[in-house]
C-alpha cells in the first residue's frame, strides 16, 4: 500500500487537538442489522459443550508433564537447575507465578511476560541457546519445542487461580499503557487494529465470539485456554503464538519472538483481566 | 491532502500534549522497531498513512470537519471502472466473498486475495457461518436497489469505505489494491443482481 | 521413546472410571510434510487395560483415533487401591506400559 | 492361543474362553494382540469392507446402542464421541466414520467387569455418520449411527 510519510508529521500535529476528544468515551457505533439467522447460535453452544467435554480430559496435561520433567531433573552444563530460575515470586516458585506476570523483573531491568521469562531462564540455566529457540518458537505438528512445554507446566501450577498482574513498577505501569496503545494502532493494508475485533461487544468473525478485550470479563478470554492444545495438528500453542498470529491476520508484519511489543500487549490485555480466575491450560481449535 | 491537513492541524494545535501521546509515541516506536518483514508482508506497514494517523489520534471519532474532508479526498480517489460497467458475475461474487484470503504473510505474492466479506458480513442465505462485524447485507439489493447509483455506490464502498465512514473498520480494498476492479465488480453483483441468492425471497 | 500416559482412575460406587492420554502422533500416513513428501503411518495398534491383576479390556485401533488419543472406560467391581496397568503397541513396534492406582 | 485372539475381532464365538483366558492372565501386555492386527478390519477403505472383516456385515440396527457426539463438531480432528450398549451381555465394540478414508477407528474387547462402553476422539475429514456395532457373547451383530457434522470456520486466512 501506498504510505505517506509526510502526511505523519501533519498527524502527529493533530495528536494535541484530537486529546481532548479522544477522552470522551467513543459514541457507541450503531449495532450491525441483525442477522435473519440465529446471531448467538445453537451452533456456539454446542461448540461450547462439547469443549468441556475436551477439556476435561486435556492432551495439554501431557505436555504439562513432559515440562515438569524438564523444570525438575534438567540440569544445564554448570549443573545449573530451573531451581534458580525466579519467576517473580522467588527461585524456584512455580505456584502461582503464570498468573503474576507480566511483571518487572529487577534483574534483568525488564518487564518480561511469562515466556520471556521461562525462555530467559532456560537459555540462563539449563545452556538452551537463544538462536536455536528463536529458529523454531512455536509449536508445530512435527515438533512441540521444550520451552512451549515448560510454559504449560508453569502455567498448569496456577490453574483455577485468579489473575493477579503487578501494577506497582512504574515501569510495569509505563507497559500498560503502551500495550494499550498498541492494541488500538490501525496500519496496514486492511487498517485493521486488534480493537477492530476486540474493541467492542457481541460481535463474530464467521461463527467465532470475539470478546471486547477492553473490558475485564472479556479480556480473560484472551488469557483463558493458553497455552492451549491445538486440536488441528495436536500440539501446544502459546499466548506469544496467539499474539503473532493475531499480527498476521491483521495484515502487519511479523512481531519479533519475545519482543517489547508483544510483552507490552499482553500487559496491557492481562492487567485488564486482573481479578478473573485462570483455569490453565486449554484446548483450542 | 496534505495542505489540508496541515491547515487543520495548524487550526486545532495549540492544546497541550497530554501524557498518553507520549505512550503514542513510545508504543509506535517500539512497534517500528519489533516488526519485521515477513514474505509479502513489508516492515514499512506498521507506518500508519494518513487517515489511520487520525483515527488513531482519535479514538476513531475524528472531529467531523476534519471526517468530512478526508473523506471527501478519499472519495475522489475511487476509480471507477473505464467501460462504466459495475456489475459483474455473481456466482464469482460469492466465492470472492468466501475467501479470507490476501494480505498476510502467509499469502503468496502475486495469488489474487479473496474479499474476506463473510468474516464480517451476512449476506448469500445459504452461508450460516458468518460474521456480525459488519452489518448485514443479505437482501441488500432488494432492499436497496439496483440502480446505477445503487451500483456505483457499492462499488465505491468496497473500493474505499473509509470515503464514506472514515475510520470504517472495513479495509479499503480497491485503494490498497487487495481486490482488482474485476474482483469488486463481481462482488457488486453478488450484493445487487437480482439473480443473485442474496436478493432471492 | 515415547511420553508416558497420563492415567486417572477414580471409584464413582461400585464402578471405577479410568481415563488414560497417550502421547502419539497417529500419523495416518496420508499427511504431506511441507516439502510435500508424505509422513509415513504410525499410530497406536493395540492396547491393553489391566485391573487389579486381572485383563478388563483388550483392543485395536486404526488411523481415524485423534492424535494424542484420549480413551474413557468404566470397570464395575473394582475397588480402591487395586493396581490400574495400561500398555500400548504400534505400527512400528513402539510401544508403552504405564500404571496408576484406582483413587477411593 | 492365536484361536482365541482371532475370535476378539472376527466374531467366532467362544468369547466366555476369552473371558476366562483374559481372566487367567494369560495374555500378557508385550504378548498380546500385535500380531494379530485385523489389517483388513483397519485397512479397509469403505464401511461394507471394514464391517465385513469385523465379521458383522449382517449386523441389525439396535436402538439400544448410545451414541454421544456432537450434531456439528467444532474440529474434525478431534470429535469426542461417547458409546455405550445396553444390548444383554455385549462383550465388544467397534467405532467407525462412514466417511473416513479408512472407516474403522477402534475394537474394543470388555470382560471381568468393564462395562459396555467407551469414549473416545475421532478424526472425522468431513460430515459424516459415526456407527458403532455391538457383538454380544452369543456372536451377534448389533449396528446404530449418527451423524456428525463437520464445519469450516475461522478467519480462512
Amino acid at each position: 500500500m501506498k504510505q505517506r510519510p509526510s502526511m505523519l508529521a501533519a498527524a502527529a500535529a493533530l495528536t494535541a487537538a484530537f486529546a481532548v476528544q479522544a477522552q470522551q468515551p467513543p459514541k457507541k457505533a450503531p449495532p450491525p442489522a441483525k442477522a435473519a439467522a440465529p446471531a448467538k447460535s445453537a451452533i456456539s453452544e454446542e461448540f461450547e459443550k462439547f469443549r468441556e467435554v475436551l477439556e476435561e480430559d486435556n492432551p495439554a496435561e501431557l505436555f504439562e508433564a513432559r515440562g515438569e520433567d524438564i523444570w525438575k531433573n534438567k540440569k544445564g552444563p554448570d549443573g545449573a537447575s530451573m531451581a534458580q530460575c525466579d519467576l517473580g515470586l522467588g527461585a524456584g516458585v512455580v505456584k502461582g507465578a503464570y498468573v503474576r506476570m507480566p511483571r518487572w523483573f529487577a534483574d534483568v531491568g525488564k518487564v518480561m511476560d511469562a515466556e520471556r521469562r521461562v525462555v530467559h531462564c532456560m537459555v540462563k540455566y539449563l545452556g538452551y541457546k537463544e538462536e536455536d529457540i528463536r529458529k523454531q518458537p512455536f509449536s508445530n505438528v512435527n515438533k512441540t519445542p521444550d520451552h512451549v512445554s515448560v510454559i504449560t507446566y508453569v502455567a498448569g501450577q496456577s490453574r483455577n487461580m485468579k489473575i493477579a498482574v503487578p501494577q506497582k513498577h512504574p515501569q510495569e505501569r509505563a507497559t500498560y499503557e503502551i500495550g494499550k496503545e498498541i492494541f488500538a494502532y490501525r496500519a496496514g493494508p486492511y487498517d485493521f487494529a486488534c480493537a477492530t475485533c476486540h474493541g467492542n461487544d457481541d460481535m463474530r468473525i464467521r461463527t467465532q465470539d470475539l470478546p471486547n478485550l477492553r473490558k475485564p470479563d472479556q479480556a480473560i478470554r484472551a488469557y483463558q485456554g493458553w497455552p492451549g492444545y491445538r486440536m488441528t495438528g495436536g500440539f501446544m500453542l502459546t499466548q506469544q503464538w496467539r499474539m503473532n498470529d493475531c499480527f498476521r491476520q491483521q495484515r502487519f508484519p511479523e512481531p519479533t519472538y519475545l519482543s517489547d511489543t508483544i510483552t507490552a500487549l499482553l500487559t496491557y490485555m492481562t492487567v485488564t483481566a486482573n481479578g478473573q480466575l485462570y483455569k490453565g491450560p486449554g484446548i483450542k481449535r | 491532502m496534505n495542505k489540508i491537513l496541515f491547515f487543520l492541524a495548524a487550526s486545532l494545535a495549540g492544546t497541550v500534549a497530554l501524557a498518553d501521546g507520549d505512550y503514542r509515541a513510545e508504543a509506535i516506536a517500539m512497534m517500528k522497531h519489533d516488526f519485521k518483514t515477513k514474505g509479502i508482508a513489508t516492515a514499512d506497514r506498521v507506518n500508519e498513512d494518513g487517515v489511520q494517523a487520525v483515527c488513531n489520534r482519535s479514538g476513531d471519532h475524528p472531529p467531523k470537519t476534519i471526517a468530512e474532508r478526508l473523506e471527501k479526498d478519499q472519495l475522489e480517489s475511487i476509480r471507477y471502472p473505464a467501460d462504466g460497467k459495475l456489475m459483474g458475475d455473481w456466482k464469482a461474487g460469492e466465492k470472492l466473498a468466501q475467501s479470507g484470503r490476501g494480505m498476510t504473510w502467509s499469502d503468496k505474492a502475486g495469488v489474487p486475495g479473496g474479499g474476506n466479506c463473510y468474516n464480517c458480513h451476512q449476506i448469500g442465505p445459504a452461508e450460516t457461518s458468518f460474521g456480525t462485524v459488519g452489518p448485514s447485507l443479505y437482501q441488500f439489493g432488494k432492499l436497496r436497489g439496483s440502480g446505477p447509483d445503487m451500483q456505483k455506490y457499492v462499488y465505491g464502498r468496497i473500493w474505499n469505505a473509509k470515503a464514506f465512514n472514515l475510520c470504517s473498520a472495513m479495509p479499503r480494498f480497491g485503494h490498497v489494491q487487495a481486490l482488482t476492479e474485476a474482483q469488486i465488480k463481481d462482488l457488486v453483483a453478488l450484493l445487487l443482481d437480482p439473480q443473485s441468492p442474496v436478493n432471492s425471497k | 521413546m515415547a511420553d508416558p500416559m497420563k492415567i486417572r482412575a477414580q471409584m464413582k460406587g461400585d464402578t471405577a472410571d479410568i481415563r488414560v492420554l497417550m502421547s502419539h502422533a497417529m500419523e495416518t500416513g496420508q499427511r504431506k510434510d511441507n516439502a510435500g513428501n508424505t509422513v509415513p503411518a504410525h499410530y497406536i495398534q493395540s492396547i491393553t487395560i489391566d485391573v487389579g491383576g486381572k485383563r478388563v479390556i483388550q483392543g485395536q485401533t486404526g488411523t481415524s483415533v485423534s492424535r494424542n488419543p484420549v480413551f474413557g472406560f468404566r470397570v464395575k467391581g473394582a475397588k480402591a487401591g487395586d493396581k490400574v496397568v495400561i500398555h500400548w503397541e504400534d505400527n512400528k513396534g513402539d510401544k508403552r506400559t504405564d500404571e496408576t492406582t484406582v483413587a477411593g | 492361543m492365536d484361536a482365541l485372539r482371532r475370535t476378539l475381532l472376527k466374531g467366532a464365538g467362544a468369547t466366555g474362553a476369552i473371558a476366562a483366558a483374559m481372566a487367567a492372565g494369560v495374555l500378557t501386555p508385550s504378548r498380546v494382540l500385535a500380531a494379530d492386527y485385523n489389517r483388513a478390519a483397519f485397512e479397509a477403505k469403505d464401511m461394507a469392507g471394514a464391517l465385513k472383516n469385523i465379521g458383522a456385515a449382517g449386523a441389525a440396527d439396535n436402538s439400544g446402542i448410545v451414541i454421544k457426539a456432537p450434531d456439528i463438531a467444532e474440529n474434525g480432528a478431534v470429535v469426542p464421541v461417547d458409546v455405550a450398549s445396553n444390548i444383554a451381555n455385549t462383550v465388544s465394540l467397534a467405532v467407525l466414520v462412514d466417511k473416513n478414508p479408512l472407516p474403522l477407528s477402534s475394537a474394543f474387547d470388555f470382560a471381568n467387569g468393564a462395562l459396555p462402553e467407551m469414549s473416545l476422539r475421532l478424526k472425522m475429514g468431513q460430515t459424516s455418520l459415526v456407527e458403532v456395532v455391538a457383538k454380544t457373547a452369543d456372536g451377534k451383530y448389533y449396528r446404530a449411527k449418527k451423524e456428525v457434522k463437520v464445519t469450516v470456520g475461522g478467519c480462512g486466512g
